[in-house]
């Protein structure tokens, strides 16, 4: 048998790379004996490979990831998912109220109220650059859980919301929202999450590193190949699917799950490989927005030495 | 002279009497309220779920076997982390009632501590505790401690002063009269504080499983809230509540039970 | 005013607290009821003053309240019932201003009842403040500051200590004295009985009911310490009640 | 025959007497203890700030005048959560306590509310309440409602029944009695109830700005936590602190001014 | 075993409490204390038993206590302070517990002294479910169960009534004439000094100093009702205190 390593997951389909390489066994071949650890939301999750409960997992870039990194505690190693033309990505939503009046493309957006979870997350940066590329500014309000900004979505409340497109369809389908534009038009080929682990396991376990980067990759590899590019044609999504209802809505019944599983099917990172430009650019913004400290530099966030990086 | 008259009777009342079966009235009324209005549509659904619907989705969790396996670890996490909180809390207490120095040095910590919000803690648990139980532990813990240690010295305060001095005066140890007089005086109002304690160890059970937790009523509510999915939310509520009323059902029992000596 | 008293029987629950009890007040005497622990007592006050509805009999008014009288039937009670959150002339208001008197009207009449029960000086005290026997004294006045046709008291004296109590029942004395009122005053105390009653009723072991009613003709101003006479009626009245006194106090309260 | 000899005491103890300083003493012993431990390295910044740097951060949010601007908008929605929840809790808490039906009615539904996490009920406090002041007020507001109403109906029923048997002796209204009797007998029971409500509304005052709140305490406390910026989620949680404190003692004052009259 | 007060003063704070207070307890006699409310006749009694230090002077035990003696000097208290929680026979097996008397031994003196205190029926009873009277008949039998040298009595019998009062003093009255016991036994009440004191000694208003001491030689069996001799004495304990018992009375407590 192999190490043993914790990896952290959220129950999302970003995040399938890690249950394929899991269930299929790439992790223990590649010599690693893994345990799958589960949390309700990234922030824990990375405060947990701060403190070296968790070994490896995947998130968005945040300011507090930032901020951890800063602290000498972890280091972002690969990339997960980007934005990719052609490929369903993250979209902007409107609230069907703000929609009746007239937000019907990003252009609108100006005075009007962007919903995110919390100041420096991942949403904060999508609707900053929007507003930033349209030349209009928005007031952002935090609502903490995901769930609350749907509700105030729904409930006109606020007028506009990015999010990854498995829960912006359905909302849409509903009624009660319209999707007025894409992410990738105004963040193109935006790194949306990210492979990371503690500073630590970057520098002093190499190897293990490396197997872990290894293991993933398959698994990534495995799930592009039966998602996106169809190889195995619809046995080989249903089989996906099935692997991934395990992890995903998996107190739903099947047929409802599998919905929102190939709703939210996106083009996970091959290989994890880095769009560098796109971390410089949303660290670049945190700091100017002054949610991180300015001295920070690329290097003390990113460990590059175990995968490929692209820039576009 | 005038005719005899009966005294006015102008006695009674301001004193409530049971009515069984009112609150159950109250519930069912309140409930069917709720049905009829999210059938007829005057309440949108997105303001409230069905209360039918919420009963099918908590059928569905018992039928499934599923509300075992978030009940479980919720309810070790609640025993585990209430015991600690409960007996640290308990003992502190004790010591504060009894030792001025104790007193002097700790009842401003535990003031100072009581107002702060445990969420706002959560990103340190993990660093202090770990994400498996310990930080679920220690949360719950934490919560319960502080209540527990303001009933207890309170409860300690109270014992009525003249049976100390009785114990005294027979030349009781003070180990004896603290054993014998002391604690079994405190045990009322240490019960009551109980009460309190553990529907605040309910109320963080939440909070503790936003901390890596797969399983447990607060993962799933949270879970389900981060989908507004209101059915479960609500399902996973009622469950919530359901616990707290056992639980002071429970604190009940134990209080006619131990407490039998009084009135 | 006189009361009379016709049949009354009264149980709560299963216990039976009074029998068949038959008895006149009269105007301007002041009638003890003694009787062992728990005989009921407390109970047949609460049927003459109307706090408590008797199962069976009827409690009647002869005669109508005198004029000026705010409050015909009034107690004074064993544990004072004062409000620890008023002075003592907030404790005596408190019975005027329901009845509209308020202002310079309520002040005379205060002052005067304070100045009746020397508590002058005390206006402003809080009860808190005060002894025993000063707060039965500001209770006493309360009573008297709505002209009662009836005073009810129920031992008045009992929660108060020897001496304290000695000065109180020469307050009593006083006070009839100077203006007779109708009391039922019950009591535990025989000593207490044969000094202040004109009548006594011994009431037997509950279920209470009358077993005898003691007249004594001597005023009250000339009873005084070691009266032979009153020694008697007070060894009568207590080899009527040792026994059972004794098998009442030693019953268990509840099992 | 032996000598005279003196009786031995054996009474004393069993009264902790104040003892000015010690609460001052360990606070400071703490704090010097994280400091050194942060300094020299023993602790790791990971797991807890240096206290010189928690007291910079606190002055720089003072200087910068970023301290008021938090602060104004976390203490209006104190005032006017708990405002609310305290007034409607005791209205109904001395409903409770008079009305057998109402009672009946509202005990077992106040106890099956107690347990509910209000954090839980976020997602559904938007549709409810909106995600501007409402929801903040509204959140507090449930939140000191239910030990409010507990504390009470408590409070009526431990009003001296003696007392108002005393009113209806002579004569007075049912409303002089709630007035003149009940209320004043209650207050005691009702402002020691407010020192648990209150600390529980700032409590609450996290959760509540977790709602769309870009300013306030809680706001600043959840953006120190999502950054794991430990410098300024302890500023934060020791203004918390201190506001308790401050609470505390003002209800000290008013207890002090509204109860004279106890010894 | 005697005990003998050598110039007591005590203070609380800046009120003087008992001033030179000097006084012999004579083994077998009952001596009384009396005097007005507030004069400190309980803080005399807890210097006495040790429970409190006496600003200046010394309360000396002259010789040794009795064999078998386990607290020479034991106290019974107006509030019965009896534990609530433990049954007639829990709260006597309290005292023995301590001194390692547990078992059969303790289940021998336990059931003598209820006899001898006529309790037997009641020793699985809790406190709530007695009067009065038998709780402090408890408290009696609680402190007759470790042979005191001395019992110091507060106002043992001042929160029963007045019959329940009878009938414990004779129990005290018969207790003692087949066991004398010294006893320091303080009480507002002239008639229970009369009746139970050897010796009764009367202090003054706070601070309190000792005004008087009056022997009655009267065995105490012989004592009884309307005795003309202990009447002559009340009467003259009366006057040498009315006043003062007055004055105490109209303080304010607390201003
Ligand atoms: N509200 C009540 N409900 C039930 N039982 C009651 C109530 N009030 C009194 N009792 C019972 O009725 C009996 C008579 O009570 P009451 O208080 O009238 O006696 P009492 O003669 O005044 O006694 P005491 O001399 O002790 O004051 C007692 O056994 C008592 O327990
Ligand atoms: N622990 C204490 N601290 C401060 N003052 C006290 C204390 N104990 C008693 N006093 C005061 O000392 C005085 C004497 O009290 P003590 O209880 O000895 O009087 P007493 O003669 O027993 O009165 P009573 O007849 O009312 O029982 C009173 O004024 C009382 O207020
Ligand atoms: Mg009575
Ligand atoms: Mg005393």
């Amino acid at each position: 048998s192999g190490k043993k390593i914790v990896v952290g997951a959220l129950r999302f389909t970003s995040h399938s790379g890690s249950f394929v390489a899991f269930e299929r066994n790439y992790f223990a071949e590649a010599g690693l004996d893994v345990e799958l650890k589960f949390f309700q939301a990234a922030q824990p999750m990375a405060v947990a490979i701060a403190s070296g409960d968790v070994d490896y997992a995947v998130t968005a870039v945040s300011g507090g990831l930032i901020s951890l990194a800063d602290k000498g505690a972890i280091k972002v190693i690969g990339g997960a998912l980007s934005e990719e033309a052609g490929i369903d990505g993250q979209k902007l939503l409107a609230s069907d109220a703000a929609f009746k009046a007239g937000l019907t493309s990003p252009a609108q957006l100006g005075g009007k109220s962007f919903g995110v979870t919390q100041a420096g997350s991942s949403f904060h940066y999508m609707g900053s650059k929007v507003a930033q590329a349209e030349g209009v500014e928005m007031k952002f309000k935090p609502l903490q859980k995901v769930g609350a900004v749907i509700g105030a979505l729904k409930s006109g409340q606020i007028d506009a919301w990015s999010i990854v497109p498995h829960i912006a369809k359905p909302l849409a389908g509903s009624g009660a929202v319209h999707i007025i534009g894409n992410i990738s038009d105004y963040l193109p080929a935006y790194q949306v999450t990210t492979l990371f682990t503690s500073a630590k396991n970057a520098a002093d376990e190499k190897g293990q590193t490396s197997d872990f980067v290894a293991g993933f990759s398959k698994g990534v590899a495995d799930y592009n190949a039966a998602m996106i590019a169809k190889t195995g044609g619809d046995d080989g999504v249903n089989a996906m699917v099935d692997l991934i209802h395990k992890y995903v809505y998996a107190d739903r019944p099947r047929e409802k799950a599998a919905k929102s599983i190939i709703n939210g099917t996106m083009r996970l990172n091959e290989g994890a490989k880095l769009n560098v430009a796109s971390i410089a650019d949303q660290l670049a913004w945190f700091q100017s927005e002054g949610l991180v400290g300015k001295d920070i530099t690329l290097d003390t966030l990113l460990d590059t030495s175990y995968v490929n990086t692209f820039e576009a | 002279m005038s005719d005899p008259q009966e005294v006015r009777f102008r006695g009674g009342g301001f004193a409530p009497t049971a009515r069984r079966g009112v609150g159950l009235v109250v519930f069912v009324l309140l409930i069917a309220l709720a049905e009829w209005g999210t059938q007829s549509g005057w309440i949108t659904p997105l303001t409230l779920p069905k209360p039918s619907d919420v009963l099918a989705t908590f059928g569905e969790l018992w039928q499934s076997g599923l509300l075992a396996k978030h009940l479980v670890p919720s309810l070790t996490r609640l025993v585990v982390g209430a015991a600690l909180g409960v007996s640290i809390g308990m003992s502190v207490g004790v010591l504060i009632g009894l030792f001025s120095y104790v007193r002097a040095g700790l009842v401003p910590l535990v003031a100072a501590l009581f107002p702060i919000p445990k969420i706002a803690l959560l990103p340190l648990f993990v660093i202090w505790f770990g994400i498996d139980e310990g930080s679920k532990y220690a949360l719950i813990a934490f919560g319960t401690f502080t209540p527990t240690v303001v009933a207890t010295y309170g409860a300690v305060d109270n014992v009525d002063r003249s049976l100390i001095r009785m114990g005294q005066s027979f030349g009781l140890s003070w180990w004896s009269i603290v054993r014998k007089i002391v604690l079994p005086g405190a045990m009322p109002g240490i019960l009551s504080g109980l009460r309190i304690s553990l529907a605040i160890a309910i109320i963080l059970l939440v909070a503790a499983e936003m901390l890596g937790a797969e399983y447990g009523i607060g993962a799933y509510i949270l879970q389900a809230g981060s989908l507004y999915d209101l059915e479960r939310l609500f399902a996973g509520v009622v469950t919530l509540s359901l616990l707290g009323v056992v639980v002071s059902t429970l604190i009940g029992l134990i209080e006619k039970r131990m407490l039998r000596w009084r009135a | 005013m006189d009361i009379r008293l016709e049949g009354i029987s009264h149980s709560y629950g299963d216990t039976e607290v009074l029998r068949d009890i038959s008895l006149e007040v009269t105007s301007g005497q002041i009638i003890c009821l003694v009787g062992p622990s728990g005989c009921g007592k407390s109970t047949l006050l609460r049927l003459l003053g109307g706090l408590e509805r008797p199962a069976a009999g009827r409690v009647l008014q002869l005669g109508r309240p005198p004029e000026g009288c705010l409050n015909p039937l009034t107690y004074v009670f064993q544990d004072f019932a004062l409000l620890p959150w008023r002075t003592v002339r907030g404790n005596i208001s408190l019975v005027l201003e329901d009845h509209g008197i308020r202002g310079a009207d309520a002040e005379a009449i205060i002052a005067d009842v304070l100045a009746r029960t020397r508590l002058s000086d005390f206006a402003q005290a809080l009860p808190r403040q005060l002894s025993g026997g000063m707060k039965q004294r500001v209770a006493i006045a309360r009573a008297l500051v709505v002209n009662p046709a009836v005073m009810l008291l129920d031992e008045p004296l009992s929660a108060l200590d020897a001496q304290t109590r000695e000065l109180l029942m020469d307050d009593l004395v006083s006070l009839w004295t100077r203006a007779p009122f109708t009391a039922v005053y019950v009591t535990h105390n025989l000593a207490e009985a044969v000094r202040l009653g004109h009548k006594i009723a011994v009431l037997s072991r509950r279920p209470g009911q009358i077993r005898e009613v003691v007249e004594i003709s001597k005023p009250l101003k000339t009873r005084g310490h070691g009266d032979p006479e009153l020694d008697a009626v007070q060894k009568h009245l207590w080899e009527l009640m040792r026994e059972e006194a004794k098998a009442a106090d030693e019953e268990l309260l509840d099992v």
